[in-house]
């Protein structure tokens, strides 16, 4: 199910403004990869290239070329539709739908694809899913209550359950443990882990040791200043660019030296 | 299983053997919706020729062949979720030309019949004198009809002036107890229901209330522009009231917080920062509003009375509108044997009245526009 | 504040004397007479056009008074003249003996008065087409509007037009759909004279009994009629336009509708019994057998206070009434509304009637 | 501890704003509930001869109640049919504008359809009689022809087109403007949040719509339905116009029928006395009706409350 | 400037949801405090009782006392407004109004408020303000732009940059960093301190390592389970929490072997 994803040049605009300039990156299949970067370098602004969801922004569009296990997202053709069930993406923001209970919240993805599901399995479904995310101890008791009434961190883990409910090959997550105490951010890097073991994941973090803790690659993003484009300044195996970076800006960067 | 793909993607380095795009598979190609959309009209044509042609028939046939033909055609090819996405599209785009049609054929009927009497005599001058006699004689004459909507133009100008010196701060209040301080209490319960059956009143009746409300104060059958503005209130109200109140429900409690936190007062929050994220759709709101009253005739008919004469003083004398000249130039023509120059007068009155609603939507977008929520970098 | 700027830019520039340009009508050569003041009447819509007439011609005379006019409809017109809410009312029919009883309340121990002040003939018009004229009996013309009589070429009209070749066109009766001084009329002329076929009562609104197609207004039935092939209607018949009309059998002749036969309509009416000695209310004889009347006519009223509380309302009052049934009165208002005009035996009496009105004591 | 120190002088005179500005708002939203209830207390008071009158006297000659339930179910009707068409295409013209069509041509699109509600209704009226009416005449005869069997669509067609179904296009079409404005400003106003959720999801822009606009925007268009309800119950000049009135018929495609509004409207100007209560008593009846299908949809908005969009 | 705040005996409903029950807690004046917990144990909930915001959610309401300097900010004939003004608040989702640009953002909290200031005043405060949420000199050519246009981590620190320009007495903030990077977080930080010498400063996070950076005390709330109310737990010197809890629960909660 996992698929590697190949990014050659890409550019993204919000319409003139080139926010992110040149990316190359080879994401392996299988493996976890953090996007780490100073605020405002165009991490979740790239991320969202990934799944096709930086069009949806008024203005924004890409140059150049994502490839899905060799097939060009942006190739003429492609139903950003598609795209998007494969790749699921968890936002910095939760946004669980006000209008529906938790349960369907849950499984508001699934309920897309048209697929009869039968009672039982979506009842199982959604507590595989609200485990997976750490949150059924909290709602098994109000699964038709509506989704807005939990905490922030409650409404994150729901849209990270809502997510891996649709078994994408791809997981997107942006800043998914900002919102999160340790004990829950422990349970979805447990689940990052877990999820590792099927899919690719890529993760956007401001957290250092989660990204030395969670992933297998980690790329360094920055910005030379306000109105410059951000760029991918490293890519490397977590534990080089923790221990032995290439470049300076990284090095002060995960040393906290930075800026 | 479909092989209809379009996407010849030209040779990358990775990976290298590389046939065509999977997530492109089961596309329709681009000819494919134009060419559905053609033959649509064709057998639509035609099937409208064997029950007798129709433009009417005909259109109805086509599109209802194209919505299908084409939701059956993405479904097979790209999938039921693309087929139910590609019905509702061409449904929701078919809707918006439907309801391009008739005001395109009002439009035009206004434009047609209204433009010839457009002139600057008609803009500036009132009925005053014009009897059914000076018709006559212009039509024997071919002259240029004679007489004007001046004084109506006025009368509209200012009794929905005043109506809307009336309605708009009372709605908008309202709204604004409904949804910042009502807390859905029983007042604001009650509020909110009656003005729901306000929106029923018939015209008619706001205007012979207001009639006999003033009757009341100032004898009976006072007659004057200040009737009519209250009477035309009784009926915008409760458009303010509700439009205001749904834009002011959807600005996000967020903000309202925000405020508070700052330690902003509550009712300038309200009006610095709530009214001013929704005025975008308040400004829509008391536009449509307006333009639901402006074209009002059955209750300025009982309030305002009816004049030739030039009167710019609501609070006294009666006063015509735009609607009650357009309504008594066609229902009691000037002269009735030459019914023409008061037909004519009468479209270019409507023709005028829509112009100033127009201008009325420009301004309140222009409102809208400056306090709106600013997008962009 | 748009609406607001708009009229501030606006108020300087109109001009209320459109028909300058033109110098049909010079403004500024109107008599002083000493008659000031406002008059306030309400309304028949029958009489609009006329009225624009009268009160231009009145104003031109009189140069510091106004009369103002509003043609609600001849009820609103009584009822509110009864409340007191305007100095005058204009109705296609004179008050009801209850009416004038509760217009003592606002008049005075006198009451009101009736005065005919605008006269019209109804024309029972149709639109077919090649057929300009057509001769029907009061029988026939109240089967055609009943709708027992559903084709043009029905041997009951074919019997009374030898002349005319008449298609095989289904009639489509046009009424209005609006209580209606003109359908009360028309009404009573069939009831009266086709009493034994028209069996409905008469009243403003249509028989709801005869489904058939209706419009609003003088102006909607003829548009209504005029855009139907086979249509026939009734309506002032000032208003008809390019219809064909009906001539109405009337004694053992066929009389086509003209001003001249509806005024001589007026001549046979009997005054309403137990009127007051100024009332000049009347009661047309729609069966009438006298060659040349055309007795489908309608009569509009002016209705006025015996007395009235001020000397200048009633000095207005009295000028404005006088003008009305005057020679050029009464002319003016023909030019305009293509109306008849009343006798000068009626204008006499009208005069007298008008003459006495006085201050309240 | 003596004064709490929290309650200053200088916050007193800051809460005065409030209290104004609160008591304000207050006194508007009481104004209006004073207004109505004199409207309703002048319905009564007016519309009271009718109930007390014999029933003979009452037109048609059998009291009230068989005098009203005709035009009140015509008034149904047209309000029925006007809305049953102006929902779907008004809702779909508000999505247009606001998720279908490209940002620049959509505001300039949704000032186009708001001109709809510039028009006075005397030129619908106009226009329908003169132009929509002829129009339709062989949509009629079709309809009659073919689906005659459906006792709404019996023939014979009406040759002049002026039928309580075309009332309710020109009804529609004045409703249009009202349903469009108010549901595409609140479709505009779906949080964005939400929307990339759903798309995220792989929804397709239409299962994007289903899931995230159209149950935010719901109240407001039940709102905004119910203001088009209102001025399709209360529309009066239209309808005189465009209708050949006349009893109570099941047929929308031949002459007949009548509406409430319609009724007051084209026999006002003749009344007096107990013809002049028996409108105002119709007026009252159709202050009722819109009270019933207002509480009915207060109903339906109620239901939902909990997951409201709000937030 | 600064006030001490003691929080006698206080319970915290939604409606009739006791969210927080019996908390007694003193909090020193030029302190920072830090609440943690697990999420869902009413953090939030009772950081905004401190400022009387509980009160603006429909139904929301407490019992007990918050003495601000000894006057109880529940006191009868206590306004609100005043106790907004003289304790701030950054919350946990950035919420800048989208109806203006970033300086008047800024200027939010004085010219909502009908004050004049001068020009030339209003755009030192606006600098000053920005610097000490490092964000001058990523909006200083952009200060008439919306607010909105910013990224996530921007606007928090613009949110921050509004607070801070009222001068209260007393700073509330809901994980002001969730959303920011580590060096953003740093500045935060640091004006954290800053602010210390004349402020007091209560501040809720998910961040064990961040509590013991800022914070001279701790406040460790609990949940028993769903439905249940939050309870304080432990309070005491920052260091103390971290190095030597009284009570098992803090143990394992700052431990991360919790739950
Ligand atoms: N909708 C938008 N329109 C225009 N510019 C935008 C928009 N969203 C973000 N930007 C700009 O694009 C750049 C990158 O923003 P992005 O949100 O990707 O940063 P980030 O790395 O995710 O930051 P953070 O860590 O704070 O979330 C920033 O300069 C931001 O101001
Ligand atoms: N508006 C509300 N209405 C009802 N209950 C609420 C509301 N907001 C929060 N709650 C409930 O109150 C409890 C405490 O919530 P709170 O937001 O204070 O938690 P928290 O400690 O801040 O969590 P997090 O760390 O996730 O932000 C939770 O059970 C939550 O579901
Ligand atoms: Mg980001
Ligand atoms: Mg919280
Ligand atoms: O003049 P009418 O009463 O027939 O309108």
């Amino acid at each position: 199910m996992a698929k590697r994803i190949d990014v050659n040049a890409l550019n993204v605009y919000y319409s003139k403004f080139l926010a992110v300039e040149d990316i190359s990156i080879n994401i392996e299949p299988k493996s976890v990869t953090a996007f780490i970067g100073p605020s405002g370098c165009g991490k979740s602004t790239f991320l969202r290239t990934l799944n096709r969801m930086h069009e949806v922004i008024p203005g924004g569009r890409v140059e150049g070329e994502v490839l899905l296990d060799g097939d060009d997202l942006y190739g003429p053709g492609v139903d950003p539709v598609t795209v998007r069930s494969q790749i699921g993406m968890v936002f910095q923001r939760p946004n669980p739908f006000p209008t529906m209970s938790i349960k369907d919240n849950v499984l508001a993805g699934v309920k897309l694809n048209g697929k009869k599901i039968s009672r039982s399995d979506a009842d199982s479904l959604v507590e595989k899913s609200l485990r997976g995310a750490n949150l059924w101890n909290e709602v098994k008791d109000r699964l038709d209550k509506p989704g807005s009434g939990l905490s922030g961190g409650q409404q994150q883990r729901l849209c990270i359950a809502r997510t891996i409910a649709v078994k994408p090959d791809v997981i997107l997550m942006d800043e998914p443990c900002s919102a999160l105490d340790p004990i829950s951010t422990l349970a979805i890097e447990d689940l990052i882990n877990e999820l590792k073991s099927d899919y690719t994941v890529v993760i956007v973090t401001h957290n250092m040791q989660q990204a030395a803790r969670v992933s297998d690659k980690t790329a360094f993003f920055n910005i030379a200043g306000t109105g410059k484009p951000g760029k991918l300044i490293e890519y490397n195996d977590t534990a080089a660019i923790f221990s032995n970076p290439e470049q300076k800006a990284t090095e002060d960067y995960v040393s906290g030296r930075f800026g | 299983m479909s092989v209809m793909t379009s996407n010849k993607h030209s040779a990358t380095p990775t990976p290298p053997s590389r046939k065509r795009n999977s997530l492109s598979k089961g596309k329709l190609p681009r000819w494919a919706v134009p060419a559905t959309a053609a033959g649509a009209i064709i057998i639509g044509a035609a099937l409208s020729t064997l029950t007798g042609f129709s433009v009417a028939t005909f259109a109805i046939y086509s599109a209802v062949l194209f919505v299908i033909a084409a939701t059956v055609l993405t479904s097979a090819v790209e999938g039921k979720r693309q087929g139910r996405n590609a019905m509702w599209t061409y449904l929701i785009y078919g809707s918006f030309l439907l309801a391009l049609i008739p005001l395109a054929s009002v439009l035009y009927t206004v434009l047609e019949k209204g433009l010839p009497g457009m002139s600057s005599h008609f803009l500036f001058t009132s009925m005053n004198g014009v009897t059914g006699a000076v018709d006559n004689q212009t039509v024997a004459d071919g002259t240029p009809v004679l007489g004007g909507a001046y004084h109506a133009l006025m009368g509209t100008l200012l009794i929905t002036l005043w109506a809307t010196v009336i309605s708009v701060p009372v709605g908008m209040l309202t709204a604004i107890y409904l949804v910042e301080y009502g807390k859905n209490g029983p007042l604001s319960k009650a509020i909110t229901f009656f003005v729901d059956v306000m929106t029923g009143i018939p015209s008619i009746v706001a205007g012979l209330f207001a009639a006999a409300f003033f009757g009341l104060i100032l004898g009976p059958n006072a007659r004057m522009g200040i009737v009519a503005a209250v009477a035309l209130s009784v009926l915008m109200i409760p458009t303010v009231v509700r439009s205001t109140e749904e834009m002011l429900k959807i600005v996000p409690n967020e903000l309202r917080e925000a405020a508070y936190a700052l330690g902003v007062r509550r009712w300038r929050t309200i009006l610095k920062v709530v009214i001013p994220t929704a005025i975008s759709g308040i400004a829509s709101g008391v536009t449509l509003a307006i333009a639901r009253v402006i074209g009002e005739t059955a209750p300025i008919l009982v309030t305002a009375g009816i004049a030739s004469q030039i009167n710019t003083n609501v609070f006294a004398n009666w006063m015509s509108t735009l609607p009650t000249f357009i309504y008594y130039q066609i229902l009691t023509p000037t002269s009735p044997t030459n019914i023409d120059p008061s037909v004519q007068r009468a479209w270019a009155a409507a023709l005028l009245l829509i112009l100033m609603v127009m201008a009325l939507n420009l301004g309140a977008r222009l409102i809208a526009s400056l306090f709106a929520p600013k997008k962009g970098r | 504040a748009v609406l607001s700027v708009a009229a501030l830019a606006l108020t300087a520039c109109g001009s209320d004397n459109p028909t300058a340009a033109a110098g049909s009508e010079s403004a500024s050569s109107s008599a002083a007479s000493g008659v000031t003041g406002t008059l306030t009447g309400i309304g028949a819509s029958s009489q609009n056009s006329a009225m624009e007439a009268w009160i231009t011609g009145f104003k031109a005379e009189n140069a510091d008074a106004n009369v103002q006019y509003s043609p609600d409809g001849s009820g609103a017109g009584r009822e509110a003249f009864l409340a007191g809410g305007a100095q005058f009312a204009g109705s296609d029919a004179y008050l009801k003996p209850e009416e004038a009883e509760k217009a003592k309340e606002v008049c005075g121990p006198e009451g009101a008065f009736n005065i005919p002040a605008y006269v019209s003939p109804i024309a029972i018009a149709f639109n077919l087409e090649g057929v300009e004229e057509i001769n029907m009996d009061a029988a026939t013309i109240a089967k055609v509007f009943k709708k027992e009589i559903t084709k043009w070429n029905d041997e009951a009209i074919a019997s009374q037009n030898p002349d005319v070749e008449l298609p095989d066109t289904a009639i489509t009766v046009v009424h209005r759909n609006d209580e209606s001084g003109t359908t009360e009329n028309f009404v009573e002329y069939l009831k009266a004279a086709a009493g034994d076929v028209w069996d409905y009562d008469v009243s403003g609104d249509w028989p709801s009994d005869i489904q058939s197609e209706n419009a609003k207004g003088t102006s909607g039935v003829v548009s209504t009629t005029t855009s139907t092939d086979g249509a026939i209607t009734y309506a002032d018949f000032s208003a008809v336009g390019k219809l064909s009309t009906v001539n109405v059998k009337v004694g053992e002749e066929y009389t086509k509708i003209s001003a001249e036969a509806a005024a001589k309509a007026l001549e046979t009416a009997t005054p309403v019994k137990d009127a007051a000695e100024n009332d000049l209310a009347l009661d047309l004889e729609r069966d009438t057998t006298e060659a040349g009347t055309y007795p489908i006519v309608l009569v509009s009223y002016h209705i006025f206070c015996s007395s009235y509380k001020d000397q200048a309302t009633v000095d207005l009052v009295k000028a404005f009434g006088n003008y009305v049934i005057s020679d050029a009165g009464q002319k003016t208002a023909q030019d305009s509304a293509g109306n008849a005009p009343i006798s000068a035996a009626i204008s006499e009496k009208a005069a007298k009637s008008i003459d006495g009105i006085t201050v309240a004591k | 501890m003596t004064t709490n120190a929290l309650k200053s002088k200088s916050s007193t005179s800051g809460q005065a704003g409030d209290k104004i500005f609160s008591g304000t708002a207050l006194a508007a939203g009481v104004l209006i509930l004073v207004t109505l209830f004199a409207v309703a207390i002048f319905l009564l008071i007016q519309a009271l001869p009718t109930f007390v009158a014999d029933p003979a006297d009452i037109s048609g000659g059998e009291g009230f109640f068989a005098y009203i339930w005709p035009i009140v179910i015509g008034t149904v009707i047209a309000a029925a049919i006007a809305l049953l068409i102006a929902t779907p295409v008004g809702i779909g013209v508000a999505l247009f504008i606001s998720h279908f069509a490209p940002r620049k041509v959509a505001g300039p699109l949704g000032y186009v359809i708001d001109l709809l509600a510039a028009i006075p209704s005397v030129i619908y009226g106009a226009w329908g009689y003169m132009v929509l009416a002829p129009a339709l005449v062989p949509i009629f005869e079709w309809l009659a022809a073919n689906l005659g069997f459906i006792p709404i669509f019996a023939g014979p067609a009406s040759q002049t087109g002026k039928t309580m179904f075309t009332a309710g296009i020109v009804l529609a079409v004045m409703v249009l403007p009202i349903i469009t404005s108010l549901s595409r400003e609140i479709f505009l106003q779906t949080p964005k949040l939400h929307e990339e959720a759903a798309l995220a999801l792989g929804a397709t822009r239409w299962e994007m719509i289903a899931m995230a606009v159209i149950p935010f925007a719901r109240p407001g268009i039940i709102s905004a339905v119910m203001l088009g309800l209102g001025r399709a119950l209360g529309e009066t000049m239209a309808v005189a116009l465009v209708l050949s009135t006349g009893n109570l018929i099941p047929s929308l495609i031949k002459s007949g029928n009548q509406t409430i509004a319609a009724e007051i409207a084209l026999n006002f100007p003749e009344a007096f006395g107990l013809r002049l209560a028996e409108l105002i008593a119709a007026g009252l009846v159709l202050f009722m009706i819109t009270l019933i299908v207002n509480m009915i949809a207060r109903g339906i908005i109620a239901r939902h409350k909990e997951f409201s969009g709000a937030n």
